[in-house]
């Protein structure tokens, strides 16, 4: 069952839990919940049969550090969970991003707050996925919305992940999660695999949060022969806590830093139709489907739309809709939440454009008749 | 092209599979192909539900909105998605276990003792699901029966695959015989 | 010992950050001692704690060392011996974060039987936060959150974590340094998990409000109320009372977690290579 | 452990008549080397730290060393005779 | 029993979503029956439980209900009965959710003892989320997140709790409903912690999986590897190998939680009209 | 030791603890964590002494949970922690925000994301408090800076709580916490305290979840005679479980709405010379102190400059930054964060007025001098 | 528990001759009281909800009143002669 | 009117609860104060510090920038802070600690033997903190004699009052004859 090359049809969860093998997922520790479960279930037939480990553990808390800790002894690390669980593992979270231990973290959205509706879609986690745990700290949120997507955006999880040593949010919905559709594998040898910078210096010259050009410190495995310090204290280059006024700010401006000098370079917008956009759509996961319909139907009906399709949500893609706001009269924001990026849409829109939001929030998916609408009237 | 197709039932009567079969064919053959399912309390027990999305190029919109085709397995499945049908859509009705079909205007019923044949005929009950799957290819037009012959053998469990493709074929000639009676 | 301790120690980082008096240094010195008798390379050590007092420990350790979230030690120590069973991976914790917010960790690892050896220094109180009881203050102790008297009845870590299902359990004191050193030891070569409860003192926020005025008094204390377990075998509940066991509390053989997860590997790895073929 | 068995800074070169070396730098004068040294080898002068002020009455138990909370105590082994006190620190056998 | 188990269910709810043959309604029956026995007034019982298929329970009873968020029922149950020590706070839960999840909390409530009934209705798998194995699956049992063949070996989850500290510990089976009815309310009638541990069956998930393809089968399995503790202790260790102890494991006499606090109040109170004199 | 009406030097978490039991206060349970460990300390002393509760619960999850329950049942109830807690309680608040349960959450903010520096100040949990949680959710975060403010505001927190069945987050900072002020403690006659609405019709006609024109369902307690049925699942009027669409979205609206039916009166905000500036301060918590000072000292230099110091952050005072984004040339926000609430005066002030942060993260507090600086330069 | 010990519904006026009654709205049809039923005196067609098929065999013993998950059974009491089968259900003297 | 006082020494001098009596004792006098001290490492242990701000009128920025009355009761704070005093200010410092004074130009230096006042005339040591801040009041003026004097009897244990009140006169005291002998 292991990703061959080829044509198939698979599941949203499948296809992230296969796409993470072939990214080289090699660890994966989590706790069952409904609508993610299948990632886990995939998981755990598929890794030992490439020498990985799955692991349920008691609790998603567990969970998230048992993949900061395999991921400290040099081990591609994932959790997948729901809002719930999600919400649980906030603290790990900030841990991963505190201490810069790549990891992936799938949370497939349901309905909520709290349990909601465990079964149905919503989008609802989105400013959660940036802003859940305490604390300014770097973090990137990537966002499928097919499953063909699912499989080559989950690899890039990783690669970011492992390249700047940030923890990747993979933000699914419920509908991408569990529909089926075609993938096309491609062959091991295509896809490009990034690894984490590891140091280039003797142990003893090992400074394990000194970085260079890139703002990111090289990564040395435990085991390997360097032996250092991670702490979640607030540290110095070399690892060690360190309460200087200095020191404490140097380390939150490098992580501010470096998530700035990542974010060309991880964020993924498809632009549809939008140079010529009267109105445009923002658009995201299943929603983004709706919308790319909508746009169809509008241009079919003499009104010029456009659409940008976020796969990066965070860092927000600000200059995309800058751009666009600049030309087009209006913004449409469908989401399948109360209206949560919006506000960034609003925010990054400066007053330029009109910006309106549509939510949907009844367990159902928008329907590209709602985003036309909604088009026609703004 | 975009068809769209519901398969409806009770738990346990494999619709899912059935409807995952058919989407691999649909791959076999070419196309485009979204499957969703119903999940929720109704997925345990009661209800199941099975949807397919048959295109020729991607499909954005990945839910049915109304069927082309609708599979009835059960009353309440009937009761509840039988006239959602699309106008000019295709109603495959189980009749061993629908007894009562609500006016279906502007489409066409077609009544099969599904079960039965399964039962009977393929001689296991469980591969009712199967014989479904015969019929909507064999009238319906979704996928190629050379494409679903090999989607079946490729899902169905090791050693079963004779019985499975007994009981495909049977719903196929079956239900094209029925089409022509109707 | 064919090393001193300073050889295991990050002298840099040192003096270390505790209070005068405080146990933690002791029995940090049962556990270099420990790990010096069975002869381990540095490089295949990795220590990993939580938050507290205790949980400073691996700071000063020249070993791989990881200080986690509260609680958490256990879940990453899970995580770093499932991708590389080779290490020899130790918990360092305090009675707060072992048995407060992080009881469900402690006793899951026993049940896997994960091979990770968890010392936990037990202070009876949280010390890093200045003194509120813990799940292990005894019973009509004062404490800042206790201002009345402690009215809840601590664990017995030891019985609670064997009963969960760890391999090998006991109990040592700061007092008795050395013969808390070689249950550690004997807790490190163990396969499965493996658990030490050191107690030791806090003399600032424990002893202090608790009639101890030094750490030389609490020590005296931990001597004049530890019975070694061939002893209290002997002794009736009446003359226990008050007392607690010291030694070998508990230990049996079962399979380490991730020898079974090596076997799982191969049956997967098999079947795999059978349905390619 | 690869090297020779006595290798550290704190052996070597020592005169042979202190058998207890105290890390002024690390001691915070706790008192418990004092406490529970069977011999009442050390001594702490108010608000200072522990000295050695009887070495002649010192048995090299190595109590001090294993109880010394900060990790400031080395009993030096007396030279070429008898075994280091540090052999009892872990003699476990497991 | 006075009442029939309808006079104490919201009749309009039913039937529940439960599987047919699921045990878990066997187990309602049980503890229906146990507080019909005891006399108790529904305005006085409060439910309280977490999530998952056994976790839906509270919804269908006629009490005061609570269902709350996955794990952490027992820790919501403390609040309800400090703020309202007059209440029977009984918690119904799962295995995950009592042990997996939640295992902490049910710990502390024991070492607490706090007056609280804890039902944990085992039925050795996460029903809810369709099959994943837990902490009290069986070595070697199959479920979806153990294709291999579960590797973990499980809690004895009354022997954790006794250790951890509660009055009263008993397990019953939804085969042996009777007795099963009798130790719940044995454990309602308790002062402090108790906590019952209901065998009880998912066929849908647990059974199928594992060649027990009915609940009739499910339960003759129950009835089969039950022994009481009376014949239990007559039993050597290889007899009892793969069987499990039903009936009355433990109970001990410690002042519960609540009234503990009351003196405190009277403490503080009196103190205060002290100073204020 | 409680408080007797008169003027008082009290330390911030003195005053919070002091002034939560004259708000009715009379449960609580919380985990230890720096800096808000003296609340929990206070409470343990001071509540039996009014019969009220205090438990030290095992770890923060719990301490949340216990105090929903004990609302439930009847008791005002509030919890306090530090980052690492709060992110910990992010599931437990979902949980009452969605389901009503009057409660406050004190989170006393430190250096993070992670351990940090705990006994340093910081203001970096801001968006958390809104976002902390998975799903779309009611709440309201209000944020003191002085001693004497914490005793009002947490009075406040308490009465909002109760009146809009909302979860009150009472965001403080280390200063805050720590310092010691002069508090002068109103007599208890004069405390306007607010209850929670309940019900008026007889148990069997009771629907734990039809609001009225205020949109607060009447609450009852539990054991007081209603039988009714709470959940986290997503519920219809009558308290019980739902997964129809009509019924899911509704809920979702109701308490959206409430939100907004809600924020004019939680809206606390204290202006300063705003009417004429050119240049305006956004700041809250100890900033805000600093800012006053900034402002004073710019008019003693001819800058005309001005406040908007926010007591309530959350509902955002979105109208008053837009007010003053229409007359002032740029608004300076001060944080102790990398930039967080700057974020949404930008939004709200939609391009009219230039918006900069100036952000401080290395452990120490924004000096007014800093500020006053910035003022120069916009 | 206030009111008489026979009340509820699924008491009154019941035909003495019907020992059991089965909920066909609740039963699931699982064969639980079917298979442990010690008289043979119920039955279940074929996907269908559970029957008294011999009610003359009933011993009115409970059983498969307290083994129903679906709580769809109550045996009811023989009127006036003997004790209710309820009665066994929680005789716990706690 | 706004002064700045930072009190620092060692852990276990008290000096954080003299802070508190001296903030107290200002808002007896009816003036504006605020009080904060060092937390963190630092505060277990080695250093220890305490400030207090005093003013007419509401105080906006409460942390201490460069103060106006230092009082240093170690060597180790009279290292770090002495040097910070505002430029006519005034540093107190406790002799029977702190040995060598760094240069400090334009504040007046006023040196009291304070710990060895409490032992050897107050007649115990811990009432150091009572002597330090009776130097305070007595020449600093930051608060009236009345006022600090109830502030002690109200924040002292029961039953030291009289004791820490001595130590505290006496340190106003000898700290208004050091003044005039400086
Ligand atoms: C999630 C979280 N909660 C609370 C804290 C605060 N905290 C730090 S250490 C500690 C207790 C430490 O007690 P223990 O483990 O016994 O260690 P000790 O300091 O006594 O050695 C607490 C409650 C924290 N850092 N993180
Ligand atoms: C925080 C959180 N994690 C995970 C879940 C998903 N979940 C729901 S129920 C459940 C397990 C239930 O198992 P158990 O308690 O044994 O109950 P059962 O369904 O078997 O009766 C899980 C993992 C959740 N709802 N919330
Ligand atoms: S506070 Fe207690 S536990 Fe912490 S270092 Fe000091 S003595 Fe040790
Ligand atoms: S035991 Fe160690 S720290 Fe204590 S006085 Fe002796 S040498 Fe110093
Ligand atoms: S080695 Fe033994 S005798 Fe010598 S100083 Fe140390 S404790 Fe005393
Ligand atoms: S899934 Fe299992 S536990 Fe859940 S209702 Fe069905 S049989 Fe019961
Ligand atoms: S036991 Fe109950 S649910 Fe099962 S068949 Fe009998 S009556 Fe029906
Ligand atoms: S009461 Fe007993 S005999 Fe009668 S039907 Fe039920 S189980 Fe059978
Ligand atoms: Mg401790
Ligand atoms: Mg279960």
């Amino acid at each position: 069952m292991l990703s061959k090359a080829g044509t198939r049809l698979m599941q949203g969860n499948e296809a992230c839990a296969e796409g993470a093998i072939a990214a080289g997922l090699r660890f994966f520790a989590g706790y069952p919940i409904t609508p993610s479960t299948e990632i886990a279930e995939e998981l755990a037939l598929l890794l030992p049969k490439v020498g990985g480990k799955f692991i349920q553990m008691e609790d998603e808390i567990a969970s998230i550090s048992a993949i900061i800790g395999a991921s400290l002894a040099g081990a591609k690390s994932m959790t997948a969970t729901s809002g719930p669980g999600f919400s649980l593992k906030q603290e790990g979270i900030g841990f991963a991003s505190y201490t810069e231990v790549p990891c992936v973290i799938v949370n497939v959205q349901r309905v909520g707050p709290s349990t909601g509706v465990p079964t149905a879609p919503a989008q609802g986690d989105v400013m959660q996925a940036r802003w859940g745990t305490h604390g300014d700290h770097p973090i990137i949120v990537l966002c499928p919305s097919s499953v063909a997507e699912t499989f080559t955006l989950i690899i890039e999880a990783f690669n970011i992940s492992e390249r700047w040593r940030i923890p990747v949010i993979f933000l699914m919905d419920e509908v991408v999660a569990h529909m089926r559709e075609k993938v096309v594998v491609p062959d091991v040898s295509q896809i490009k695999l990034v690894e984490r910078p590891r140091p280039q210096v003797a142990p003893d010259q090992y400074l394990p949060y000194a970085a260079g050009e890139d703002l990111v410190p090289p990564m040395a495995d435990f085991g390997s022969g360097y032996r250092y310090h991670v702490t979640g204290l607030t540290h110095d280059q070399t690892g060690f806590p360190t309460t200087k006024a200095p020191e404490v700010g140097a380390l939150a401006r490098r992580l501010d830093a470096k998530m700035k000098r990542a974010a060309p370079h991880v964020t993924f917008v498809d632009e549809l139709l939008v140079d010529d956009a009267e109105v445009a759509i923002f658009a995201y996961g299943v929603t983004a489907r709706a919308a790319a319909k909508a746009v169809r139907d509008a241009r079919a009906q003499g009104l010029k739309a456009g659409l940008i399709k976020a796969k990066t949500l965070w860092p927000f893609p600000s200059e995309h809709v800058r751009r666009v706001a600049e030309r087009a009269r209006a913004i449409v924001v469908p989401e399948m939440n109360m209206g949560q990026l919006v506000l960034e849409v609003e925010r990054a829109s400066a007053g330029r454009a009109k910006v309106a939001g549509l939510s949907r929030v009844d367990a159902e998916p928008i329907t590209p008749d709602e985003i036309l609408a909604r088009l026609r009237e703004v | 092209m975009r068809k769209e197709v519901r398969l409806s039932g009770s738990g346990g009567q494999g619709l899912i599979l059935a409807g995952i079969i058919l989407a691999e064919a649909v791959i076999h053959d070419g196309h485009e192909v979204v499957q969703t399912q119903s999940y929720g309390p109704e997925a345990r027990g009661g209800a199941s539900r099975a949807e397919v999305i048959i295109a020729d190029e991607a499909i954005d919109y990945p839910k049915v909105g109304t069927p082309d085709v609708v599979l009835v397995m059960s009353q309440e499945a009937c009761n509840k998605y039988a006239r959602q049908v699309k106008p000019g859509g295709m109603v495959v009705v189980d009749e061993t276990n629908v007894k009562t079909v609500p006016d279906v205007e502007e489409a066409r019923v077609v009544r099969l003792p599904i079960t039965d044949i399964a039962r009977h005929e393929a001689g296991r009950q469980v591969t009712a699901n199967m014989v479904a799957l015969g019929a909507l290819v064999g009238i319906a037009g979704l996928a190629t029966p050379e494409a679903a012959e090999r989607a079946v053998r490729e899902r169905v469990p090791k050693g079963t695959e004779d019985l499975n493709l007994k009981a495909f074929r049977l719903g196929m000639k079956r239900a094209r015989e029925a089409l022509g009676a109707t | 010992m064919a090393m001193p301790v300073t050889h295991y120690l990050r002298t840099s980082k040192m003096p270390h950050i505790w209070c005068a008096g405080c146990g933690h240094g002791i029995v940090l010195g049962a556990v270099l001692r420990a790990i010096d008798s069975l002869g381990l390379d540095k490089d295949e050590v990795c220590v990993v704690s939580g938050i507290g007092c205790a949980s400073r420990a691996p700071g000063y350790l020249d070993f791989n060392t990881l200080h986690t979230t509260h609680g958490r030690a256990i879940a990453f120590a899970t995580g770093i011996k499932m991708a590389k069973p080779e290490l020899k991976v130790i918990v360092l914790t305090g009675d707060g974060d072992a048995a407060a917010i992080g009881g469900n960790h402690l006793i899951h690892a026993a049940r896997r039987n994960i091979g990770i050896t968890t010392v936990c220094f037990n202070n009876s109180i949280y010390g890093m936060t200045s003194g509120q009881y813990s799940p292990m203050t005894p019973t009509g102790s004062l404490a800042s959150t206790a201002p009345y008297g402690n009215i809840e009845e601590p664990f017995d870590l030891c019985d609670l974590v064997y009963a969960a299902g760890a391999s090998y359990v006991a109990r040592g004191t700061a007092y008795h340094a050395l013969l808390l050193s070689k249950l550690i030891a004997k807790a490190i070569a163990t396969e499965g998990f493996s658990f030490v409860e050191a107690i030791t003192q806090c003399p600032t926020y424990y002893g202090r409000r608790n009639n101890m005025r030094s750490a030389v008094d609490m020590l005296k204390w931990q001597k004049e109320h530890a019975v070694p377990v061939a002893a209290a075998a002997k002794m009736s509940a009446e003359e226990l009372v008050g007392k607690f066991r010291i030694g070998e509390l508990g230990t049996r053989t079962r399979p380490e977690y991730t020898r079974r997860y090596a076997a799982v590997i191969e049956t997967a790895q098999k079947e795999e290579a059978e349905q390619d073929a | 452990m690869p090297g020779s068995i006595e290798a550290g800074p704190a052996v070597e070169g020592r005169p042979a008549e202190v058998p207890v070396e105290i890390n002024q730098k690390w001691c915070k004068g706790c008192d418990i080397c004092v406490a529970f040294c069977p011999k009442e080898v050390l001594a702490r002068p108010e608000g200072g730290k522990a000295q050695v002020a009887h070495p002649e009455k010192c048995t090299r138990c190595g109590l001090c060393e294993i109880m010394c909370p900060d990790l400031a105590i080395v009993v030096v082994p007396a030279a070429r005779k008898g075994t280091s006190s540090r052999g009892q620190g872990g003699a476990a056998d497991a």
